[in-house]
């Protein structure tokens, strides 16, 4: 059984240098009152993990307008001139990592794995500095496992005591985010009593999650 | 016809029936709206759904359901939801039997670039290095030169997108197959003959039979 | 769109000296039709990954007292007094794996990655014989993936496109295994048309799928 | 009351509200029975069920919800299905906050030993070897010794089930810290003295304060 905080409240948990893994694909999915939370609080110098920045004005994006993110381990920036402007200028650190690989590093950090063996980037720029481990004749790159002090995620419904079920293409990183982070909150799209949400239908357990937000406002 | 809607029909029949079929953003999404209507295909997009189809009516849009660009969709009926580790877990696990991709630059190897120009454009590779190394069959959709310069190159100056032979290129000119030998002019289309599509060619291209006029869906 | 066969005619699909993925824990979310179909097909010297090998009569438990299985890959025999004695005599091989560590090969061999780096095993006869990779100064066992010739699942309702959902404590391996066989075979208790298993319900995508095994008798 | 319930109602007193809990197969499980009725905690069984309950009742069984044993229980409210992938990525990732577990042996460096006997019984690890090495805290829960031999000695003779020191040690005669310095011996049961336990006890256990007297559940 939870109680559930104001975003508020969750964004006086996180401290600036915070690393924090968000969930979200181009703003879907994304925990966008928590994001707006930080904001307000004037949260800065994250180290954030997503899959992108999103887009200006946009969920994470919005992170990348007011110069919260001191770092950014992302997969593609492609749609925020923004944040492709603050890695230039050198104002934010970014490393672009394989949107496969960089799911399989925050899952090898959530459930105790050493790192990810992967074909992915070999060839390219990505292998720079990494080690090379062979397998069966066979050359993979060894990625590292990516943990977060806070994982922020969103949902569709939480029950009381925290299961999460995600809709369509919103669930993308948010079930592994949930594994990788010191501290989880999940922001629910509404919240509903023990027992709405069958076990066959929960895709992340209330075990994991540490703190739910507060339903949206009606 | 323009040059994108003749190569994303060429594209079109490479898709196979009861595949599973992965189309990036831009040009590649466009070859769904050449299949026929009632084939028995799975589109992927990478952020998360099987069975992604057509954009929704004006005011049906759901905010939860979008392609890989963030564009609203649909999902057909036998959709499922998929999350990222699963989706990716699919791409890399050779369970896509094709991925279509744009491209910046195809060497003679077969190799692609198509994620960034240093110094000038870094939008990330997103999910491509990732569909490049583990689709069965990787198709490049692009237009065959770049305001003139030839994109099919002996050896790609950009940085790949990963160390494997892609399967196809198509473009508006041609269908080419990277093979162990080198680039094998496969067709060339009506409009153009075999010395214009060399001549467009930086790499070498082998053409060892007369190629086939190009084919449209 | 499959179409659904007879558990003999899966049989007959697979040759003597196959390596088959089997879903299961204990006989929960076996496909029982399907292997009782493999001891009438006489099949033999097959190479069985599953969590455990049962206990006698009862699901993979039959394909012991049959003799069927030349080598298995499990992570518990407790059980099943015949498979230990036909260990000891010679007549059966048997690779004692972690259950963790067996699902992560599984896995890694489904979803194409080199291996999996674990500290499961690390100071006790699991690590004989096996790489080791040091990841920021820390030790972990290189584990290689597995992959199966076919997969026989063990599913509650199946689509007519193949997606499939599962029940409670039998999910066990049958997921994971999924991804990783050259044949996919899955023997659910219902098939329904497509559209009743909406996708969020979705567990297993009918697209890894290969072939749908009849309803049960009713 | 006989030995195991003793450990049983012992063990229970070390879990925590609100925590995340795996009772490994016989002993063990009994814990179970021994804590306030509605006390704020999640059973795991590692073939995939968060949210254990007891039996249920006759006529009730439902064949897809057993233990890790293969017997019939029940889920409470709130309890959540999830594949060996999840159930596993729970217990290795550190998100199991408590294991209790059988023991063969325990060493002086707090190491266990409980998955096989070599040549005589192999019954292979299950799911111990990732629950010793994951959980947050590993209790061994065991009778003192074997027919009369001491089961906490100075090294284990047989194969480890991890290298990794557990967390407690509850026996019917005693409570036993594994600790960086070696064996502390923590609580005494009242009808055994530091004597007896010291006696029945072949690794050496450090007494530095006197034992307090063992409680119950």
């Amino acid at each position: 059984m939870r109680e559930a905080i104001s975003a508020a409240a969750a964004a006086e948990l996180i401290p600036d240098g915070s690393t924090l893994l968000i969930g979200g694909f181009m703003g879907v999915g994304s925990p966008l009152r928590m994001i707006d939370a930080l904001i307000e609080a004037g949260r800065k110098d994250l180290t954030v993990v997503a899959n992108d920045t999103a887009m200006p004005g946009r969920a994470i994006g919005k992170l990348v307008s007011v110069g919260a993110i001191r770092k950014a381990i992302v997969s593609h920036i492609g749609l925020n001139p923004e944040t492709q402007a603050q890695m230039i200028s050198g104002e934010m650190e970014v490393e672009l990592v394989p949107q496969g690989t960089l799911v399989e590093r925050i899952r090898a950090g959530g459930v105790g794995l050493g790192g990810v063996l992967t074909a992915t980037g070999i060839g390219t720029p990505v292998e720079e500095g990494k080690q090379k481990v062979e397998v069966n004749g066979k050359s993979y790159l060894l990625e590292l496992p990516i943990k977060g002090d806070f994982a922020l995620l969103a949902a569709n419904r939480a029950d009381y005591v925290g299961n999460l079920e995600f809709s369509l293409t919103a669930h993308n990183f948010n079930p592994v985010m949930a594994l990788a982070a010191e501290t989880v909150i999940a922001e629910p799209t509404s919240i509903v009593p023990i027992g709405v949400i069958p076990p066959d239908a929960v895709k992340t357990p209330g075990v994991l999650i540490d703190h739910l937000i507060e339903r949206a406002p009606v | 016809m323009n040059p994108k809607e003749r190569i994303a029909r060429r594209v079109a029949l490479e898709v196979q029936p009861g595949s599973l079929v992965n189309l990036g953003i831009g040009l590649p999404s466009m070859v769904a709206n050449y299949l026929p209507e009632h084939v028995d295909v799975f589109f992927q997009a990478e952020n998360g759904v099987i069975g992604l189809g057509a954009r929704p009516p004006e005011g049906m849009e759901d905010p939860n359901l979008t392609d890989a660009g963030g564009g609203f969709v649909t999902a057909v009926p036998g959709a499922a939801s998929i999350d990222s580790a699963m989706s990716f877990g699919i791409i890399r696990g050779g369970h896509l039997d094709m991925t279509v991709l744009g491209g910046l630059q195809v060497d003679q190897r077969g190799y692609l670039a198509n994620w960034m120009v240093p110094g000038k454009m870094v939008p990330g590779m997103g999910g491509a290095m990732d569909l490049v190394a583990g689709a069965k069959r990787v198709v490049v959709a692009m237009v065959h030169t770049a305001k003139g310069t030839p994109k099919i190159v002996p050896e790609c100056a950009l940085p790949l997108t990963a160390e494997r032979r892609v399967s196809l290129i198509v473009t508006e000119m041609a269908v080419i197959e990277p093979t162990e030998k080198g680039l094998v002019l496969r067709e060339v289309a009506s409009d153009s003959s075999v010395d214009d599509v060399l001549a467009a060619t930086s790499a070498e291209l082998i053409v060892d039979e007369p190629p086939a006029e190009m084919t449209l869906a």
